[in-house]
C-alpha cells in the first residue's frame, strides 16, 4: 500500500503565517495524491501542536508525516521524537522549511504560499520513498587517545583519567608540558607558570589511568568512533628512563652544542639532554640528530661515564598498537615563522625577540635568570618596544585572524619589565586591545596606568639598527603623526599558528582544517569540540587561539565529550548511509577512491559500505557513474521525484 | 522572448554550509525573489551531473549547486569532487548552445547568508532576460 | 610494416596450446573489402586474420562483451582472450583495467601498429570512389593508403581517407600489450581539437543550431552506446534497454528505477541522452570515435565526447586511458583544480 | 473510439482482496466499466490494465465471463505497474483494454471429465475455466483441481478453495513441510502423480510457473494423457496485445492473439521461446 | 495507365499539389532522406536511398496514442490523439521501400486493424522511382520477390527514361495526382515503352548480391533454430537497432506512458519504434528472457522475415533494400547468412 502521509503545516505565530496563507498550503495538500491528512496550526512545536500530531498519526493510522514549518536543524528531532511516540519510525517524519528559506526571505504572499505549497509537496514525495531506518550500534572501546601533552592534552587526560577512563597520552617532545611550561608568569593573576602546571604534570605521569607515550607520535589512525586503531611511533631515546638517575654527567661530557628548544634558541644545550629540570618523564634524551653518532658510535663520551648504564646505543623505534574509542586533538601552536616577519628584523637581529623567547627571559629559570637582559650584550634594555599583532590580524601580508591572547600577554610583558626595570620605558604598539576575559580589562588598564607603558595606537612599519639601537618607525594613528623610537629591545607579539604537525595529522585522522589550519570545529557555535569526524575531538589552541583559561575549559569540555561516547554500552551511528546496488555495481573502485571517510572498500569486485565509517555525505553516489550506489533517504529516486514536483505541475 | 518570464530554478544545497547559509539569510529576515526552490543534499559532492541535466529537462530556468567554500567541507573534500564535476559541465553546456548563465555553482558558507541572498538575487537577474528554458525542456 | 604471419602465427600458437579461449581479431567481411571483427576458436582459422585500414572496429569492446558472456555460463572459460589491439582500443583497455573490470591476466594483447596512418573512414571512402567498391584497402608507404578498385592501385593521401579520429590521433601504436608488432612512430597531430575549437568560435546561437540539428536525428537506435567499449554498465542509467533483473529483485526495486528520460525520440530527451553520455565518458572515452562511425545519422558525437576531453586535459591534465593505475579523472581531484566559475 | 485497439476504456475498482502477503504479495481486483459497457470475454482470454502513468501490464482474467458484474485480476506485483496497481485502493480508476487471446476451447470439452491443475499464480486463468464450468456442472464429467504453491500462505483464493471442497476434489499441496498443513508435501506434479487422475474421457488443463507445466506435462503423459488432452497457457512479454507489436511471438504465433492457450499437441511444435 | 512527364515539368505538376504534404529525398550530410519540400523541380541525379525508410512516414518513430490526465477531483480522463488529417505525397519511393508499407499492411491493416498506421496510410501517395542504376551495391530486391521496377506499394511510378519520366499510374490515388496536373501528362509512344523495359532489364542485369532461392529458405530454416550459426554471426552483433530501424519492414514496437507532470498527472501515451535486437525487448518483468542472447535475436530477426512471415502471409518480409547490410557496424550480412544455410537442406 501506499504510504498514508499527514501534512502538519505550522504559523509559527506570524512568522510563517505572515507571508505565507497557512490555510492554502494544508488545503492544497490535503487534495494532494496519497494524503491523508492536512492541517495547519498556530505553533506545532508546542505541546499541543505535538500533541495533535500525536493523535492524528494514531487515528489516521498514518505513516509518514510532513511538518512544514522551520528549519530542520532547529525542530527535526522534536517532531521526530514526537513521531515516535506515536509509533512510527523517526525517518517516517520530515521536515518542510518553510521559514526560512521562504516565509522570511519573501514578501509576495502569493508567490510565497505557491513556493511553500511546492516546498512541502517536494517532500511528501520524498517522504514516500524514505524507509524505516534503525541506528546503527556499534561497540566501544573505553579508552581514549589524546594528541598532545601541552595544557589542554593534561587537561584533558586529568579530566578522563579522574572519571575512571584509561588515556593513552602522546607528546612528540622529550616531555610534556607544551608551551605554558616556557611561560614565566600567566595573565591576569601573574602566578608563576611551572608552579601551577608541574603538579598537574606529576599527576598524569603518575595517574594509573593514563599511558603515557613521550617523545613518540601518531603514525595512522584507522577504525571509527568507539573503535579506532591508533599506530604510535616511539623514538629511541637512547637513554633508559628507568636506570637515568638524572645526575647529568652525560652531559657535561657531550661535546655537542645545539640552540636549546626551550629556551627558544637563547641558550644552547648538549645533545643528550633533559629539556628542563622538571620535565617528565625525568630522564635524558639523546638527540640523534645532534649527535655525532650512535651507529657506528662516532663519539660515545656519555656512554662511557654513565654509571648505571642508562645509554643504550640499540635502541630502535617501536611501533605500539592501541585501542581506544575517541580521540582528543590537542596539538596547540607554534609561532609564526620569524621568517615571515623581516620587516621587523625579526631573525636578523638578535634583540628583537618574540614573545616566547621574551618569557624565557621573564622566567626565574630562563637564560638568563629572571633577568631582563639583551641577548646581543646583555645590557638591560631601558626603551623596549612591544608590537602586537605581528603576523596577526593582516589579511593581505599575513595571518587574517586574531592569536587573541598577544594584547593580554604584551600587557603582562610590559608590566613584568617595568617590574624589572624600574626607570626603563615600554611602549606598545597596538591596533585595538582586545582584553574580553575575567578580569582582563583591568590588568591592562593597571599596565597602562600604574606602570605607565606607553600605548600607541597604530602599526610599526619598519625596524632597523642604527649605532646599536633599534630604530622603530611607527604611527600613531591617534596623534596623526609619524613615530621613531629608538629601542634597546623589540618584542613581537607573534602570531600563533597551528602546530607543524596539524596538516598531516588531519589527514591521518581525516578531520577538516579550516582556512587558516586549525582544527576544524564540528559547528562554531553549538560543536566548538567536537571535529567532523565522528569521535574525534577538539582541545586548546589546535582548534583556535586561545588563552590558558579557555584552553583548560575546553580541554574539560573535550573530556566530557569523549566520556559522553565512553560511557555508553554502544553507539549509536546515523542509520542514513550509502548501500550498494549490487547488481549493478561494477567493482570500478570509484567509490572507494572518492570516499572521504574510507568507508567503502572492495569485496569480490561489488563495492561494500561499512556502515560505522560512512557519514552519508553522498560524494560516492554522485560519483558512481552507474547508480549502483546512494545514500538511504536521500536516493536518486527520491531527488528525481522532488524536481518533478518543483518543475513538473504547471499549476 | 518573454522578459517577464519568471525563472524557476532549482537550487541543490549542501546541508551544512549552503543551506545552513539559505537558514542564515531568512533567521536575518534578507529578502530575495521567489524565484528559486531549494533541494537540501548532505554535500555538493553528492550533486550527479544528471540531477541538472534532469532539473533542466523537467522544465528549470536554471539550476543552482552551492556547498562549502574548499576547505570547510563538512564531509572534508565532497566540494573538491563536486567542483570537478560542475567544471566540466559548466564547460559542455554552453558547448552546446545553452546559455552558460543558467548553470551555476557557488560556495556560500553557513555564515553567509548576506552572500546567498545576492547569489540569488543576481541568478534570477541574469536568467530573466534569457527568457524560457526550452532546449532542454522535455515537451511532449 | 606489420606483417600480419606474425600475428596469424602466434595467434595460432596461442590457440594450439590453448593458452588462449579464443583470439578476436579482424578478418575479411562478406561484402568489398572491409574488415569484420571475428572471434577465431580453431587454430587452423588464425590464417583468416588481417590488418589493415578497414580494421577500424574498437575491440576492446568484445573484451567486455566476452566477460559478461562468460559471467553467465556455469562454468566459465578462464582462460584469458587474445585480443589485436590498436593504440584506442588498447587505451579502451586501459580504461577497463583502470576500472577494474577486467584484470590484466583476462587479456592476452596482439599489438599492432598503425603504421603512421589510421584506419579509413568508409564515407570517405565511398564519397572518393563515387560509388564504387573498393575490392582492397590497405596502408601505403609514409602513412598513405592503397585502395584497390577494379584491380586498379590508387594511393590516397592520409588526409583525403583517414578517419577524423585517426587524423586527430596521438596514440597510434599502443600503450599496454603483450606481443607487438610493427614499428613505433610516433605522431604528433596537428590540431587535435581542431574541430572542436572551430565549433567553439560559433556563437551560441549557431552551436544551439547545430547540435539542434544533429540531435534532431537521433533515431535511439543506441548504436552509439552499444559499440563503446566503456558503456559496459549492466543497465544504462539514462534509459535501459537492458534492465539488471535478477530473481531475487523485489518488485519495489523494480518500481523504483527512475525513468530519467523518455524512450521516445523527442529533442529534448535525445539532449539528455547524449549529454548524460558525454559527461559518463568524461575522462573515459579514449576517442575510438566508433559512436560516430556506427551512427546510422551521421550525428557528431565525438564532437562532444571531444570536448571533455579536451576539457579534462586543458582543466585538470587528464588524458584517458594512460595510466590503468591512476585514479579516474573524476574521483580524485587537485587543491589547484580551476574554481574561477564559481560565484 | 471503439475502432482504435489501443484506447482503454475506465474502469473502477470495486473490491480489492489481499490473497496473498510478503514479499511476492497477490491482491484479486474486481473492476466495472464507466460505461457501463459490458466487457465480453472467453475463459483464459487477458485484458490490458493501465496504470495511467504508469504502463500497462496484460493479465489474465480470472472471473467466470458468466459473471455479469464484475471482471475479477488476481495479479501478482512484479513491476513497476503492477506494484502501482498493488497501491491502488478502492474506487480507483484503471484502464482496461481487450479482451486478448484465443481462450480455453470449453465448447469442445462438454462432457468430458476435467482436471485443473495449477501452481502459485497460475491458478488465476484456470480459475476462469473453473468457475464456468462449475455453473454449468451438467455439461461436463467430473471436475478436480490440483492446487499448490510454496508454502500455504502463498495459495490464492484461500476461502474460495475451502468452500470448494464440498463440490469437488480439490488436491492441495505445498512444496515443503509446515505445521498444521493435513495434505499433500511436495511439488504440484508429485501430487498428481499421487493421486493418479484417469486419462479417460479427460482434458488436463494446466497453468503454473514454465518448470510447473514442464514436469506436470511429463507427469499426466505417464498416466496416458494424449497430446490434444493437455492444454495449457504460455505467457511472454506483451505491449499492444494485438499481434504488432512484434514481442510476444513464439515462431510465427503471437501469444497475444494466437495464444496463450495452447493445447500440448500445438505448443510443442512451436519454438521454445517463452 | 501509362504517361510521359517531361523532367522539366515536374516541378510544375507538384506545383498544382499544394493541398498536400509534399515530401521528397534531400541530403543531409553524405545521406539521404525524405523530407517535407515545399517546392519541388527535379528529383536529384545522384539520389541513391534514403536512409529511413518510406516507413517513418506510416509508422513514424513516435506515435501519441492519446493524452491522459487526472486532475484531482475530476478522475482521470483519456482524450485521444489520431494523427493530423493531412494528405502526404512522398516523390522518389523506390521499390523496396513501397513494397516494405505493402507488408506492413498485412499486419497493421489485418484482424485490429491499426487505426494510426491506417489513417497515415490511407493519406500516403507514394510517387515511386524505378531503380535504374541501382541504388546500392547492396541491393537484392530482385531475389525477394521485388525488382528495380517494382510497383508493389506505389499509386505512381516513375522511370527515368532520359528527358523524361515514364509515368506508370496504378492507382485511383494515383490518378488523381495525376489529374490534378493533367495538362503536364502525355501519352507514351512506342519507344518510350521500349526504353522503359530495356531499363528494366538492364536494371536486372546489374545486381550483384542475390539470395539463392529465398523463397525456399523457409523450408531450410525451419530445422535451423538450434543452429550454431547464429553464435558464430552473432559474436560480432553490437545489440543497437540499426538494422531494424531502418528497416523497411520492421516494425516492432514499444508503448510507454510519458509525463508531462507527474502532480496532477498528465501524460501521453506514445508508441515508439523497438527493436527485436534489444535485450530487454522480450524481457519479462521477473527477469525472464525467452531471448536472452545475441544468438537467439539475431536468429529472431532472420526467423521472422523469411520463416514465420513466410507461414503466416506466404511472403517473405524482406524488400530487399540492403540497409541492414550496408548500415551494420560490423558487417553482418542478411543475405551471406541465408545463402550459407542452403547446406543444411535435407
Amino acid at each position: 500500500m501506499r504510504k498514508k502521509i499527514g501534512v502538519f503545516v505550522c504559523h509559527c505565530g506570524i512568522n510563517i503565517a505572515g507571508t505565507v496563507d497557512v490555510k492554502t498550503v494544508a488545503k492544497e495538500l490535503s487534495q494532494y495524491p496519497g494524503i491523508e491528512y492536512a492541517v495547519d496550526y498556530v505553533y506545532m512545536c508546542s505541546d499541543p501542536g505535538q500533541n495533535m500530531i500525536i493523535e492524528k498519526i494514531m487515528e489516521k493510522k498514518l505513516d509518514g508525516v510532513v511538518v512544514a514549518c522551520c528549519s530542520p536543524n532547529l525542530h527535526e528531532s522534536t517532531f521526530r521524537r514526537a513521531a515516535q511516540s506515536a509509533g512510527l519510525n523517526p525517518f517516517e517524519c520530515e521536515i518542510a522549511n518553510i521559514r526560512e528559506q521562504c516565509s522570511w526571505v519573501h514578501k509576495d504572499k502569493e508567490k510565497a504560499t505557491e513556493k511553500a505549497i511546492k516546498i512541502t509537496e517536494g517532500v511528501v514525495e520524498k517522504i514516500r520513498w524514505n524507509e524505516r531506518l534503525q541506528p546503527i550500534k556499534v561497540p566501544v572501546t573505553k579508552r581514549a587517545l589524546i594528541i598532545g601533552g601541552g595544557i589542554a592534552g593534561i587537561q584533558t587526560a586529568l579530566d578522563l583519567a579522574n572519571s575512571d577512563i584509561e588515556v593513552v597520552l602522546v607528546e612528540k617532545n622529550p616531555s610534556i608540558g607544551g608551551h605554558m611550561i616556557q611561560l614565566s608568569e600567566t595573565f591576569p593573576t601573574l602566578d608563576c607558570s611551572q608552579c601551577i602546571l608541574t603538579p598537574k604534570m606529576v599527576e598524569v605521569s603518575k595517574h594509573p589511568k593514563v599511558k603515557l607515550y613521550t617523545y613518540s607520535e601518531v603514525q595512522e589512525v584507522s577504525g571509527y568512533v568507539g573503535n579506532f586503531q591508533a599506530k604510535i611511533l616511539q623514538k629511541p631515546r637512547y637513554v633508559d628512563p628507568d636506570k637515568c638517575t638524572l645526575c647529568d654527567e652525560c652531559s657535561q661530557v657531550c661535546p655537542v652544542v645545539v640552540p636549546n628548544e626551550f629556551d627558544l634558541g637563547l641558550t644552547g644545550r648538549k645533545a643528550v639532554y633533559i629539556p628542563f629540570p622538571q620535565a617528565i618523564p625525568a630522564t635524558y634524551t639523546l638527540d640523534i640528530e645532534a649527535c655525532p653518532g650512535v651507529l657506528p658510535i662516532a663519539c660515545g663520551k656519555c656512554w662511557d661515564v654513565c654509571e648505571p648504564k642508562a645509554i643504550n646505543f640499540d635502541m630502535q623505534p617501536e611501533v605500539i598498537e592501541e585501542k581506544v574509542g575517541a580521540v582528543v586533538v590537542a596539538t596547540g601552536y607554534d609561532l609564526y615563522d620569524k621568517k615571515n616577519m623581516a620587516e621587523y628584523g625579526y631573525g636578523k637581529y638578535p634583540d628583537v625577540l618574540d614573545g616566547l623567547q621574551f618569557e624565557r627571559l621573564l622566567s626565574a629559570s630562563g637564560p638568563t635568570r629572571g633577568k631582563i637582559l639583551r641577548p646581543s650584550d646583555h645590557m638591560e634594555p631601558k626603551e623596549i618596544v612591544f608590537i602586537q599583532c605581528a603576523g596577526s590580524r593582516d589579511p593581505e601580508l599575513h595571518n587574517k585572524y586574531c592569536s587573541r591572547i598577544c594584547c593580554m600577554y604584551t600587557a603582562k610583558h610590559a608590566k613584568l619589565y617595568k617590574h624589572h626595570v624600574h626607570d626603563g620605558q615600554a611602549y606598545v604598539f597596538y591596533i585595538d586591545i582586545r582584553a574580553g576575559g575575567k578580569g582582563y580589562e583591568e590588568f591592562v588598564n593597571r599596565s597602562m596606568e600604574e606602570e605607565g607603558v606607553l600605548y600607541l595606537r597604530g602599526k610599526v612599519s619598519k625596524v632597523f639598527e642604527e649605532n646599536g639601537k633599534l630604530v622603530v618607525w611607527g604611527v600613531d594613528t591617534l596623534a596623526g603623526q609619524d613615530i621613531e623610537i629608538r629601542a634597546d629591545m623589540v618584542v613581537l607579539a607573534m602570531a600563533i599558528r597551528p602546530s607543524s604537525g596539524a596538516e598531516k595529522l588531519a589527514k591521518l585522522l581525516k578531520v577538516a582544517q579550516d582556512s587558516d589550519g586549525f582544527f576544524a570545529e564540528a559547528h562554531p557555535k553549538l560543536r566548538p569540540v567536537e571535529s567532523l569526524t565522528a569521535g574525534v575531538f577538539l582541545a586548546g589552541v589546535a582548534q583556535a587561539p586561545k588563552d590558558i583559561p579557555d584552553t583548560v575549559s575546553q580541554a574539560g569540555g573535550a573530556a566530557i565529550k569523549v566520556v559522553s561516547i565512553l560511557s555508553q554500552p554502544e553507539l549509536l551511528h546515523s542509520p542514513l548511509v550509502a548501500r550498494v546496488n549490487k547488481s549493478l555495481c561494477t567493482g570500478c573502485g570509484m567509490c572507494v577512491e572518492v570516499c572521504p571517510f574510507s568507508a567503502i572498500s572492495l569485496h569480490e569486485d561489488k563495492a561494500e559500505v561499512n556502515e560505522v565509517l560512512c557519514e552519508g555525505c553522498g560524494t560516492c553516489a554522485a560519483t558512481c557513474l552507474r547508480a549502483a550506489i546512494e545514500v538511504k533517504n536521500l536516493t536518486h529516486l527520491q531527488i528525481y521525484d522532488m524536481l518533478g514536483v518543483y518543475l513538473g505541475g504547471l499549476r | 522572448m518573454n522578459k517577464d518570464h519568471e525563472p524557476r530554478i532549482v537550487a541543490f544545497l549542501c546541508k551544512w554550509c549552503s543551506s545552513a547559509g539559505s537558514d542564515m539569510a531568512g533567521v536575518s529576515r534578507l529578502e530575495y525573489p521567489p524565484n528559486v526552490i531549494p533541494i537540501t543534499v548532505m554535500c555538493s559532492g553528492s550533486v550527479s551531473p544528471i540531477y541538472i541535466l534532469s532539473a533542466f529537462n523537467l522544465g528549470a530556468d536554471g539550476v543552482l549547486v552551492s556547498g562549502c567554500h574548499p576547505g570547510d567541507c563538512h564531509y572534508i573534500k565532497g566540494n573538491m569532487y563536486a567542483r570537478r564535476r560542475m567544471a566540466l559541465l559548466k564547460e559542455l553546456l554552453p558547448y552546446l548552445g545553452l546559455e552558460p548563465e543558467r548553470f551555476q555553482m557557488s560556495w556560500v558558507s553557513a555564515a553567509e547568508g548576506v552572500k546567498f541572498t545576492q547569489i540569488i538575487k543576481d541568478f534570477v537577474a541574469q536568467l530573466k532576460p534569457l527568457g524560457p528554458q526550452t532546449y532542454l525542456r522535455r515537451s511532449l | 610494416m606489420v606483417k600480419i604471419s606474425d600475428v596469424r602465427q602466434e595467434a595460432k600458437r596461442l590457440l594450439e596450446k590453448g593458452k588462449v579461449r579464443g583470439v578476436v581479431g579482424y578478418v575479411p567481411g562478406t561484402r568489398g573489402g572491409w574488415a569484420i571483427p571475428y572471434l577465431i576458436q580453431e587454430a587452423e582459422r588464425a590464417e583468416q586474420l588481417v590488418w589493415d585500414p578497414t580494421c577500424v572496429h574498437n575491440l576492446a569492446l568484445f573484451v567486455v562483451e566476452e566477460k559478461k558472456e562468460q559471467a553467465k555460463q556455469k562454468e566459465p572459460d578462464k582462460r584469458p582472450l587474445a585480443v589485436m589491439v590498436k593504440g584506442c582500443d588498447s587505451r579502451a583497455i586501459n580504461v577497463l583495467l583502470q576500472e577494474k573490470f577486467i584484470n590484466r591476466e583476462e587479456v592476452v594483447l596482439l599489438g599492432v601498429s598503425c603504421e603512421n596512418s589510421g584506419v579509413v573512414d568508409r564515407r570517405k571512402i565511398t564519397h572518393l570512389l563515387h560509388g564504387q567498391q573498393a575490392g582492397e584497402i590497405r596502408f601505403g608507404d609514409n602513412g598513405n593508403i592503397v585502395v584497390v578498385v577494379n584491380s586498379e592501385r590508387r594511393i590516397f593521401d592520409p588526409q583525403e581517407v583517414l578517419a577524423d579520429r585517426c587524423l586527430e590521433c596521438q596514440y597510434n601504436f599502443p600503450v599496454v600489450f603483450d606481443y607487438f608488432y610493427g614499428e613505433k612512430i610516433k605522431k604528433t597531430p596537428p590540431a587535435p581539437y581542431a574541430q572542436v575549437e572551430k565549433l567553439e568560435s560559433f556563437s551560441l546561437e549557431k552551436r544551439r543550431q547545430f547540435w539542434e540539428e544533429e540531435m534532431a536525428r537521433c533515431l535511439r537506435c543506441y548504436a552509439c552506446r552499444s559499440v563503446c567499449p566503456m558503456c559496459y554498465c549492466a543497465e544504462c542509467v539514462v534509459d535501459p534497454i537492458s534492465f539488471a533483473v535478477e530473481p531475487t529483485t523485489t518488485a519495489e526495486e523494480k518500481a523504483k528505477k527512475i525513468k530519467w528520460i523518455e524512450k521516445s525520440p523527442l529533442l529534448s530527451e535525445n539532449f539528455v541522452y547524449h549529454l548524460v553520455r558525454a559527461i559518463h565518458l568524461a575522462g573515459r572515452c579514449v576517442d575510438c570515435g566508433e559512436c560516430e562511425r556506427v551512427c546510422p545519422e551521421g550525428i557528431s558525437i565525438r564532437l562532444l565526447n571531444k570536448k571533455l576531453e579536451r576539457e579534462a586535459l586543458r582543466l585538470f591534465n587528464y588524458v584517458a586511458g594512460t595510466d590503468s593505475q591512476a585514479p579516474s579523472l573524476l574521483s580524485t581531484f587537485q587543491e589547484t583544480d580551476p574554481e574561477d566559475f564559481i560565484w | 473510439m471503439k475502432d482504435n485497439p489501443y484506447l482503454p476504456q475506465l474502469a473502477r475498482i470495486v473490491t480489492i482482496k489481499e490473497e496473498v502477503g510478503g514479499s511476492r504479495p497477490i491482491k484479486s481486483f474486481r473492476m466495472q466499466l464507466l460505461n457501463g459497457h459490458r466487457f465480453d470475454f472467453k475463459c483464459g482470454q487477458c485484458a490490458m490494465i493501465s496504470v495511467l502513468g504508469k504502463g500497462e501490464s496484460m493479465i489474465s482474467i480470472s472471473s467466470s465471463p458468466l459473471e455479469r458484474d464484475y471482471l475479477q485480476f488476481s495479479v501478482l506485483k512484479m513491476g513497476r505497474v503492477t506494484s502501482a496497481l498493488h497501491e491502488m485502493e478502492q474506487g480507483s480508476i484503471v484502464g482496461l483494454r481487450g479482451p486478448y487471446g484465443n481462450g480455453f476451447p470449453l465448447e469442445q470439452w462438454t462432457g468430458k471429465n476435467l482436471i485443473f491443475i495449477g501452481g502459485g499464480i497460475g491458478l488465476a486463468p484456470i480459475w476462469s475455466v473453473l468457475q464456468t464450468a462449475l455453473r454449468q456442472q451438467n455439461d461436463y464429467g467430473q471436475l478436480s483441481l490440483f492446487y499448490g504453491a510454496r508454502t500455504s500462505s502463498d495459495l490464492v483464493f484461500k476461502d474460495e478453495l475451502r468452500k470448494l471442497k464440498d463440490t469437488l476434489p480439490v488436491y492441495l499441496s505445498i512444496d515443503v513441510e509446515e505445521p498444521g498443513w493435513t495434505e499433500f508435501v511436495g511439488f504440484v506434479p508429485q501430487n498428481v502423480a499421487d493421486k493418479k487422475p484417469s486419462p479417460d474421457n479427460a482434458i488436463a488443463i494446466t497453468c503454473g510457473p514454465p518448470i510447473m507445466i514442464k514436469f506436470v506435462i511429463k507427469t499426466i503423459q505417464e498416466l496416458g494423457f494424449q497430446d490434444n488432452q493437455i492444454y495449457t497457457t504460455v505467457e511472454n512479454k506483451m505491449k499492444c496485445g494485438i499481434g504488432k507489436c512484434g514481442r510476444c511471438n513464439i515462431g510465427p504465433h503471437y501469444i497475444c492473439k494466437d495464444g496463450p492457450v495452447y493445447s500440448w499437441a500445438k505448443l510443442k511444435t512451436l519454438p521454445q521461446e517463452y | 495507365m501509362e504517361k510521359i512527364l517531361k523532367k522539366s515539368d515536374l516541378g510544375k505538376w507538384v506545383g498544382k499539389l499544394s493541398a498536400f504534404d509534399c515530401y521528397a529525398p534531400t541530403k543531409e550530410n553524405d545521406h539521404w532522406e525524405f523530407n517535407q519540400v515545399t517546392y519541388l523541380d527535379s528529383l536529384p541525379e545522384d539520389y541513391t536511398q534514403v536512409n529511413v525508410p518510406l516507413k517513418k512516414v506510416v509508422l513514424p518513430n513516435r506515435e501519441v496514442l492519446f493524452n491522459f490526465e487526472d486532475n484531482r477531483n475530476g478522475g482521470p480522463h483519456i482524450q485521444e490523439v489520431l494523427p493530423e488529417e493531412k494528405e502526404v505525397v512522398v516523390f522518389g519511393v523506390r521499390g523496396c521501400d513501397a513494397r516494405g508499407v505493402a507488408l506492413l499492411s498485412k499486419i497493421f491493416s489485418e484482424s485490429s486493424p491499426d487505426i494510426y498506421f491506417e489513417r497515415r496510410k490511407n493519406q500516403l501517395y507514394v510517387v515511386g522511382l524505378s531503380c535504374y542504376p541501382l541504388p546500392g551495391d547492396n541491393c537484392f530486391c530482385l531475389s525477394v520477390g521485388g525488382g528495380p521496377f517494382s510497383t508493389q506499394g506505389m499509386d505512381i511510378l516513375l522511370s527515368d527514361i532520359g528527358r523524361k519520366y515514364f509515368v506508370e499510374v496504378l492507382t485511383p490515388k494515383g490518378e488523381k495526382l495525376v489529374e490534378l496536373g493533367w495538362e503536364f501528362f502525355a501519352e507514351p509512344n512506342d519507344q518510350d515503352r521500349q526504353d522503359r523495359l530495356r531499363r528494366e532489364k538492364k536494371a536486372q542485369e546489374m545486381f550483384n548480391l542475390e539470395i539463392h532461392e529465398a523463397e525456399k529458405k523457409a523450408g531450410v530454416l525451419h530445422h535451423l533454430f538450434e543452429d550454431k550459426i547464429w553464435k558464430t554471426e552473432s559474436f560480432r552483433c553490437l545489440k543497437c537497432g540499426i538494422c531494424t530501424y531502418l528497416c523497411p519492414t520492421c516494425h516492432c514496437f514499444d508503448i510507454a506512458d510519458e509525463l508531462a507532470s507527474p502532480v496532477p498527472l498528465q501524460g501521453k501515451r506514445v508508441r515508439v519504434w523497438d527493436t527485436c535486437q534489444f535485450p530487454d525487448f522480450t524481457m519479462h518483468s521477473s527477469g525472464h528472457n525467452p531471448r536472452p542472447d545475441k544468438s537467439s535475436r539475431l536468429r529472431q530477426r532472420i526467423m521472422h522475415k523469411f520463416l514465420y512471415f513466410v507461414e503466416t502471409y506466404g511472403e517473405i518480409m524482406c524488400t530487399g533494400c540492403g540497409r541492414c547490410v550496408s548500415k551494420c557496424p560490423v558487417g553482418i550480412d542478411i543475405v551471406n547468412i541465408l545463402n550459407r544455410v542452403e547446406s543444411h537442406e535435407g
